[in-house]
């Protein structure tokens, strides 16, 4: 069991790395702040939940694999309202979102 | 493996400069304002890379987290638009660039007199006090103990601080956001508990490892700060409160001083706090400190007094 | 190590300086106020790794420091904020 | 992957950020910006939590991520306020 949690976490953390450059590339080339929020907060809390899954498999005890754990829903729940947060606000200032090829970025 | 931690290290001291350069030259203010959040952000990695943990909480909740949501807050309320742009007339440059070359020489020369300075340090006197001292990490003891004046000094000059916003008037009534946000109170819902749990942690930790009464207040403090933007804390607007809102601000500095003056009864030494009951004391004024750094930070976010 | 630590903070220092000299807002001025604190913490923290191992007394100095410029950060911003303020109750009316 | 070449990387996807930060070109852009350092700040910090077997490093993740909300919601409520909606155009509304 342990030997193959051991197994596995390498290939999770660096699941994760993955995840997280696709969202540093989505927030570099994307066209329009809500495709960019999009890809932000979907590809970095995904990048940083499989990262904290194979750090938790290699953790020293049950606790602070726990504690781990717990960072990740923290961040989860902080960045999902506060993507809410900023994409409702940036629509209520006018922000449009691009709808079509040639329109303008934002 | 030690390439790696060089790249590290030059990695973020090139970030370090980068954010500051655009923190304090970018034309737009708000964009220098995340710049200096996002130095604060990496300053705390410096902090973890040289093993100074405190430091890198206090960083991670006060340089980021705190000192952001006042600049954010404070901009807010500024008239917008870009600084203007220092006009330099053509006889000016030479000697303001001769003024800025000597002044960066002068900061050279001064980090290089103090890394040449005798450093025998007083890591080894604060060993041998340890025992003495009630705690068994060294920085709480400092801070609590050895030299709790200075740190008691330090509240007093949180309160004054508090004072000064005060007394310029009412406080600010914040603009109306530019939309319902529903999401707003479902956030400080869900995060309260952890803006409990994490500072009773972090005070607990104190006593022993990196923690204690700063990060601790600093985090109740952003807590707070999520409370207000909320307006879930309508108590700190009225005015019948306010009698028990200035008890809890100054907790802190009298628990501190009725400490020392105590010391001064019990062994005839301002501040010498006796072995039995130096555990149980530091602990009692650390979490009055606690309180009152995180109240004295919400009633300096308020920008003016509560209640007027 | 260590020695590149206290050049970032001269560095970081010096720039901190120039912002303060050549800044024209007063915002810009308090950014460039909390630059140079942490530049300084930054040195007194490098400056605490000696032979005998970390010497805690700059780490707790530091430590109340911060706290410290977050204050003076609040009543400098309360300050500015108000000028702002009643300059502009005196041109509308 | 070996956490020191995962940090690496994550440093690396740091200039995506940095990038943005500086580039704009509206406010929620740049806090975006902010936002993405402070999730890799996390992410690196949990990384050498465990390499170097430092659980306290795990703590100050738990406060990047605590106080970056805090500095959303301050984003959202007090600075991209009713006060300079009349000043501009909505499409460059940019709230600085």
């Amino acid at each position: 069991m342990t030997e193959g949690l051991a197994l596995i976490a390498p290939w999770l953390i660096a699941a994760g790395v993955l995840f997280f450059m696709a969202g540093a590339l989505g927030l570099w080339r994307f066209p329009d702040v809500y495709s960019r929020l999009h890809a932000l907060t979907k590809a970095d809390n995904l990048g940083l939940g499989l990262l904290c899954l194979g750090l938790a498999c290699q953790a020293a005890s049950v606790s602070a694999a726990l504690k781990i754990l717990l960072v990740w829903g923290l961040v989860l729940v902080a960045s999902s309202i506060g993507a809410t947060l900023m994409a409702s606000t940036a629509l209520a200032r006018g922000l449009r979102p691009r709808t079509r090829r040639g329109s303008r970025d934002s | 493996m030690s390439t790696f931690i060089i790249g590290f290290d030059l990695l973020l001291g090139a970030g370090l400069l980068w954010l500051a350069w655009q923190a304090l030259f970018h034309p737009k203010p708000f964009a220098a304002v995340v710049h200096f959040m996002a130095f604060g952000l990496v300053m705390a990695l410096v902090w973890v890379r040289l093993e100074a943990l405190d430091i890198a909480l206090a960083e991670a909740a006060i340089g980021t987290g705190v000192t952001g949501a006042l600049l954010l807050a404070a901009l807010g309320r500024l008239p917008n638009g870009a600084t203007p742009r220092l006009a330099l007339r053509p006889w000016q440059r030479p000697p303001v660039a001769l003024a800025l070359g000597v002044v960066l020489l002068l900061g050279l020369w001064l980090a290089w007199v103090a890394w040449q300075l005798p450093r025998p340090g007083l890591s080894a006197e604060v060993t041998a006090a340890l025992p003495e001292s009630g705690v068994r990490h060294p920085v709480t003891a400092v801070l609590l103990n050895l030299r709790a004046l200075d740190t008691m000094l330090e509240l007093a000059v949180m309160l004054g601080a508090v004072w000064l916003v005060w007394s310029l008037g009412p406080e600010l009534r914040p603009y109306a956001p530019a939309t319902a946000l529903p999401g707003l109170p479902a956030l400080t819902r869900l995060l309260h508990p952890l803006f409990l749990m994490v500072p009773a942690y972090l005070l607990w930790r104190g006593s022993h490892a990196p923690g204690g009464a700063f990060p601790a207040g600093a985090v109740l403090g952003a807590g707070g700060v999520l409370l207000l933007l909320a307006d879930a804390v309508p108590w700190m607007q009225r005015p019948d409160r306010q009698p028990l809102l200035r008890l809890l601000l100054s907790t802190g500095l009298v628990l501190f001083l009725g400490l020392a003056l105590g010391g001064l009864l019990l062994t005839g030494t301002f501040f010498a706090i006796p072995v039995a009951i130096a555990a149980l004391a530091i602990l009692v004024v650390e979490v009055a400190a606690a309180l009152s750094i995180a109240l004295m930070l919400m009633a300096c976010y308020l920008y003016g007094e509560p209640g007027r | 190590m260590s020695g590149f630590f206290a050049l970032l903070a001269a560095l970081l220092s010096g720039l901190a300086l120039l912002g303060l000299f050549r800044a024209t807002s007063l915002l810009r001025r308090i950014l460039a106020l909390n630059v140079l604190a942490s530049a300084l913490f930054l040195l007194l923290v490098t400056l605490a790794h000696t032979e005998a191992g970390l010497d805690p007394v700059p780490h707790a100095m530091v430590l109340t420091g911060i706290v410290v410029a977050v204050s003076t950060t609040a009543a400098a911003l309360a300050l500015i904020l108000r000028a702002t303020h009643s300059h502009h109750d005196e041109s509308d009316p | 992957m070996p956490p020191i070449l995962a940090a690496m990387l994550l440093l690396a996807c740091a200039t995506v950020g940095l990038w943005r930060i500086w580039r704009g070109p509206t406010s929620v852009d740049r806090m975006l910006g902010a936002e993405q350092l402070s999730t890799l700040a996390i992410a690196i910090l949990l990384l050498l939590g465990t390499r170097l077997a430092q659980p306290a490093l795990v703590d100050v993740a738990l406060l990047f991520g605590l106080l970056a909300a805090v500095a959303t919601a301050t984003f959202v409520t007090r600075t991209w306020t009713r006060l300079h909606e009349a000043q501009r155009r909505p499409e460059e509304a940019e709230g600085d």
